[in-house]
């Protein structure tokens, strides 16, 4: 099989999505004839059709309140936010009823919507297309939250989103879609829902464990080839699903290794590397040489285009983590007071 | 430059508000609407008699500290039943916090009606049954749901229309925007029934809007508007079934009132005079239609006293029902948060369930 | 029900856009606007070539890197220019990313115009030099912004109108809808003009809207409205000025075209067709102020060479100030975010500075 | 002076704001006439007159858009949210807007908003009306976060917030709108910004931390109380100033006890409280005998009346908590892998 982008692949799982369901829809801001922005929904519209892949008014609250309105009357739309800040004036819609309704209605209402949210940066864009939004729907029980780190996971989980009962928000990683990856050979023709939640060990290292996700897996994974030259084997972690999340991959892997970084995008303070250090931290404390580490975008607003380089985890700002996990304590044990 | 121009006439509201039956229970003569057939008009008293009566027992438990809260529609019974009634069984209903009544004319059990407001839970029916969307707190956004659920009727080929009620206040919100301009594109076939009962807890219209008319709003979205005395229960049924019937969007303003208070705990004499409550007491929607149904003949003292009775006997069933104490299971918080639990929440659960052993 | 219900004849937009000059330059005879003066004219027509100019040169600055993205108004002049010059001094003009040409003609110097687009900083200018909020770029927030801003001057007893832009996509966003009914109600002395170039990206008018207009959403909050040929520029001009000091609300929407794509960054053959587009071209906003400035003596060669000659000193000036590298200092990130630098930003910004040492 | 309840502190700041600074206006649903569903702006409409306190129409993200036009214009909106979930329509203008628009212009536009939000659980209410929603906001930098645990700081942090330069958005927990309690001397006449972003050690002990904000500060003073029975010397810090975190003050506390917990009324996943447990365990590693733990709500929409009592952080089980610190590892020392 050949390689295929990551925008490649997501349209390739919207299209065989359609194809094997004729109740998915996808709809938004110039998703139709134009391709979306990003051209994610290429040609969807030619060959499935507008009544099944179509633009909608200019109105991120109006497209989730009457997706969630379709959803209970038995369709599976997926949707797309053209890019994360713009689906804040959503917010409301996402929070009080596309996450809580199935629970208010004690399970008699499913709501299987997939909201696709382009995010990240990296892309040269300037405010407002840069956001890293994942914490806001993390913290919102109800809410599947996935993000894709190769165009191969893109396929399976968008895949597994769309047939998913629970709503998802699916956050794609805007720098990477043009990056090529290989598509497994299954995923072609069947969606395989045991990926669905689980974080994958993308490459086994002995000393110290890199999680990652969306954008920064590759990142991570460059950082992973540098640190083996610098003498440390590192295991790099793709969450995934960054909720539900996976405990029990992610804690095998810290107690083997001891020590952990998480690696984000996002503004660091209140960010979801917060809850992935304090849950490590809580059940693998006893294993931990040193305290999880985080490497993240610094607490401001997402800068200028110019300024961008500045604010996102490098190679080398994760490598300065590595370094201080405290390598030379490790014979003294221990943690008095 | 050459966009075709939807005849302004049918988008526009009437300068009046159009009606059926006078403030005095007489007919009105040159009214554009059809009047309902006497059997209709006969079930809409009914139903208004009953919902009254219904209302009026929630407020009481509220007191005996049976429900938690409760918004009275005491005054805006031609609405909440003229609307339901004009609904097909196909048509679907969209209900808010006040709409109590509009649920149990629909036929949903008056006790899983006030599940929510009750407190055990946030909603007591299965929205399938009776083809009633969940009651809706946030204001303005089940117009959303409910464009979305018509217009998926459509995708579907059924001929399903969608009820959305909502209140002067919630005109106000952005997703009453977006919904009405969705459902004008898409031609959707849903009805936005506003009930204007004048105040959004304290705020009055005079704040609120600044238009001749809420129902003046439509045209900006290519959506047919009109204006109805919301205490006319005729001419609300007749508005809203043409407005079913139509196929597309309709955007009705009814023009009524609350007699109660915003809730059972809301100090209404911090923003309303009495006078005010006594002239709208003046135009109660069943009195009018009761004097319209006896001038007729279609109402004498023995169906009355038949209407009241069954009227007491369903009050004394939902006493009866609510005076039970049905305590939700603790296992309820964790099991419909995702269709299967995920491991974190049936840890949680295990946690609870060992607490509470 | 004894509502004041204010006249629909001045809250509705005429039947056909006002207009003072036809296409082709020739004035319209029976127009109920009021020519502007000579010396406007001729000045609208000066601030059009050269803002024309500017467009192309930002557009060149794409191709050549020196900026990230460029969303061109080239067709739009009339309203940018036009709508910018009927403002007094005292009042406020709040822009959206397509309006760099109203910007360079409130005289908000170029290359800090395009600082946002050229990445250097998400601002350029002090919003309070020039009366010019930041332009906007999440859709319709900028409305909301403007009747604060508005009511605020009436609440400090200022006389003070805001200018908001806007474009037809962004007339659907629940934000609009707020503006507009907070401006009615509060009566805030706001301009809503809508640019309704056809397209929200590749969203056609058709899919986006199914009112007779856009000035239709006027009426449903009581703000009066206004339909205009956004390519007569002595008509925009006219009904923004009348606007302004009406000393109250009004939603104005210009029928106009963006003969670019959306930015440097969008394929419009994807959406529309090259005759939509040479039909436009046709309605040519400069071309038709100058053939009539010419037919009316008050423009001749030699003045229009001058101004030529002006807009490409202009164009020349942008090309140098651009063409200077201007790097922001790492520092500026954690600068502003608080009024007074918290401690952790301090620690955050020694340790970008010492990585970078 | 005498005893005054949350409530009448909160209006009383409000009060004297308004007498103070002809710039500071009032505005929300109902809040004029009424006083608020609260009735914490109770009589300013009456002695402050409709265009310094005034009722708008029914439209959040309206309410905070305008308060944005009016700060721009040099005046001080402080503005109220009726119910935490209903602020949520105004996230976009919060979050894109008021939010970063000091950085975007580089400090030439200062936006002083206060945006008053009702928050948290425990008084029955039902589903919307009692979310704790601190974790949207206290991740978005430009936000300062703020929320008291009594009558005292509720005047001191309302007037502080009103008079700061930066967009305050503040959290008042409803279910301690009516618990009373005396006001400093020194409050009644001025605003001391001292306190501003400094946590409070509101109870002082050897043994453990108890990190605690907003409604949670009675409850873990209350555990406090009860702890001590049991043999624990509890110390209790309250945040008051959720973002900025004051390190400082919460750190020495936990160096000096080596164990702490985090208590909070919104579910944990991506809480608040996963930034406490990550901020603490990076900067106090070395000076820790056990994990630090949160009890929270759990990973669930609010539930309804009936049920809250189960999800609400409650003595008994910050005691268990406690517990669960690793009193008998003390000896034992080291995080062997
Ligand atoms: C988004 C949102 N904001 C605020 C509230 C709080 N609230 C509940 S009812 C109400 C007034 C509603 O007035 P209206 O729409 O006229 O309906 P009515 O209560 O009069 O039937 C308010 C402000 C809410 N429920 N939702
Ligand atoms: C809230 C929001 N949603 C989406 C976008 C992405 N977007 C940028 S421009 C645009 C189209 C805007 O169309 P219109 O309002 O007609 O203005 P025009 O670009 O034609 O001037 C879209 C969808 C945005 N900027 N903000
Ligand atoms: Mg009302
Ligand atoms: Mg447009």
């Amino acid at each position: 099989m050949s390689a295929v982008s990551m925008a490649g692949a997501l349209n390739r799982a919207l299209a065989d999505s359609l194809a094997a369901d004729p109740s998915v829809l996808v709809f938004g801001e110039d998703v139709g004839p134009l391709g979306g922005v990003f051209r994610v929904t290429d040609g969807l519209a030619a060959r499935f059709g507008e009544e099944r892949v179509f633009d909608t008014p200019l109105a991120e609250s109006g497209i989730v309140g009457t997706a969630i309105g379709m959803a209970m009357n038995g369709l599976r739309p997926v949707v797309e936010m053209q890019f994360d800040a713009f689906a804040y004036p959503a917010f409301e819609q996402i929070t009080s009823h596309l996450a809580k309704l199935r629970n208010r209605t004690r399970g008699q209402v499913s709501l299987p919507v997939v909201i696709r949210v382009p995010y990240g940066g990296g892309i040269g864009g300037v405010e407002h297309h840069c956001d890293s939004s994942e914490a806001y729907y993390t913290h919102t029980p109800g809410l599947r939250v996935v993000t894709p780190g190769t165009p191969d996971d893109a396929y399976r989980l968008l895949r597994d989103s769309i047939a998913s009962p629970d709503p998802v928000i699916f956050l794609e990683p805007k720098r990477r879609y043009w990056a090529k990856g290989e598509l497994s050979a299954d995923s072609a023709d069947s969606a395989d829902s045991v990926a669905f939640d689980r974080a994958l060990v993308r490459r086994t290292g002995r000393d110290v464990t890199l999680i990652a996700y969306g954008p920064m897996v590759a990142t991570a994974l460059e950082t992973a080839d540098a640190a083996a030259e610098e003498g440390w084997d590192v295991e790099v972690v793709d969450l995934r699903s960054l909720s539900p999340f996976d405990d029990e991959t992610v804690c095998a892997s810290v107690r083997r290794t001891g020590r952990a970084v998480v690696v984000h995008e996002a503004s660091g303070f209140g960010g979801y590397g917060a809850e992935v250090v304090a849950r490590v931290t809580e059940r693998c404390f006893h294993h931990l040489h040193a305290p999880v580490l985080r490497v993240t975008g610094f607490d401001i607003p997402y800068p200028p285009p110019k300024l961008e380089e500045h604010h996102l985890p490098s190679v080398d700002r994760i490598l300065d983590a590595i370094a201080r996990l405290q390598w030379d304590d490790e014979v003294v044990g221990g943690h008095g007071a | 430059m050459a966009r075709t121009r939807a005849p302004e006439r049918t988008l526009l509201p009437s300068d009046e508000p159009l009606s059926l039956l006078r403030k005095d229970g007489s007919p009105v003569d040159d009214s554009p609407l059809a009047m309902p057939d006497d059997d209709v008009l006969v079930e809409l008293y009914r139903r208004m008699v009953v919902g009254r009566r219904f209302d009026t027992q929630a407020t009481s438990l509220t007191k005996q500290g049976r429900l938690a809260v409760y918004p009275s529609s005491h005054g805006q019974e031609a609405c909440e039943v003229g609307s339901v009634l004009a609904l097909r069984p196909t048509d679907w209903l969209f209900p808010t916090y006040r709409d109590s009544v509009a649920l149990v004319t629909r036929g949903v059990d008056p006790a899983e009606t006030l599940t929510l407001l009750q407190g055990g839970w946030h909603l007591g029916y299965d929205p399938y049954e009776h083809r009633v969307g969940p009651q809706c707190t946030p204001l303005a956004t089940n117009t959303l749901h409910a464009v979305g659920f018509a217009h998926a009727a459509r995708l579907k080929g059924e001929d399903t229309a969608a009820l959305v009620l909502l209140g002067d206040g919630a005109t106000s919100e952005g997703d009453t925007h977006e919904a009405l301009n969705f459902a004008g594109v898409w031609h959707a076939p849903v009805v936005f029934l506003v009930q204007n009962n004048g105040y959004a807890i304290s705020v009055p219209m005079s704040k609120q809007n600044a238009a001749p008319s809420l129902a003046h709003k439509g045209i900006g979205y290519g959506v047919p508007s009109v204006l109805v005395d919301g205490n006319d229960v005729a001419a609300v049924y007749a508005v809203v079934r043409e407005a079913v019937l139509s196929g597309g969007p309709t955007l009705i303003e009814a023009l009524t009132y609350r007699i109660e208070a915003h809730t059972n705990a809301d100090d209404a004499t911090r923003y309303r005079t009495s006078d005010e409550v006594a002239a709208w007491l003046d135009r109660d929607p069943v009195d009018r239609l009761e004097t319209y149904l006896t001038s007729r003949g279609l109402l004498d003292n023995a169906r009355r006293a038949a209407i009241a009775a069954e009227a007491e006997e369903f009050a004394a069933s939902v006493r009866a029902k609510m005076n039970v104490d049905v305590e939700p299971s603790p296992d309820d918080l964790f099991e419909h948060v995702y269709a299967t639990m995920p491991r974190h929440l049936r840890e949680q659960a295990a946690a609870l369930r060992e607490e509470l052993a």
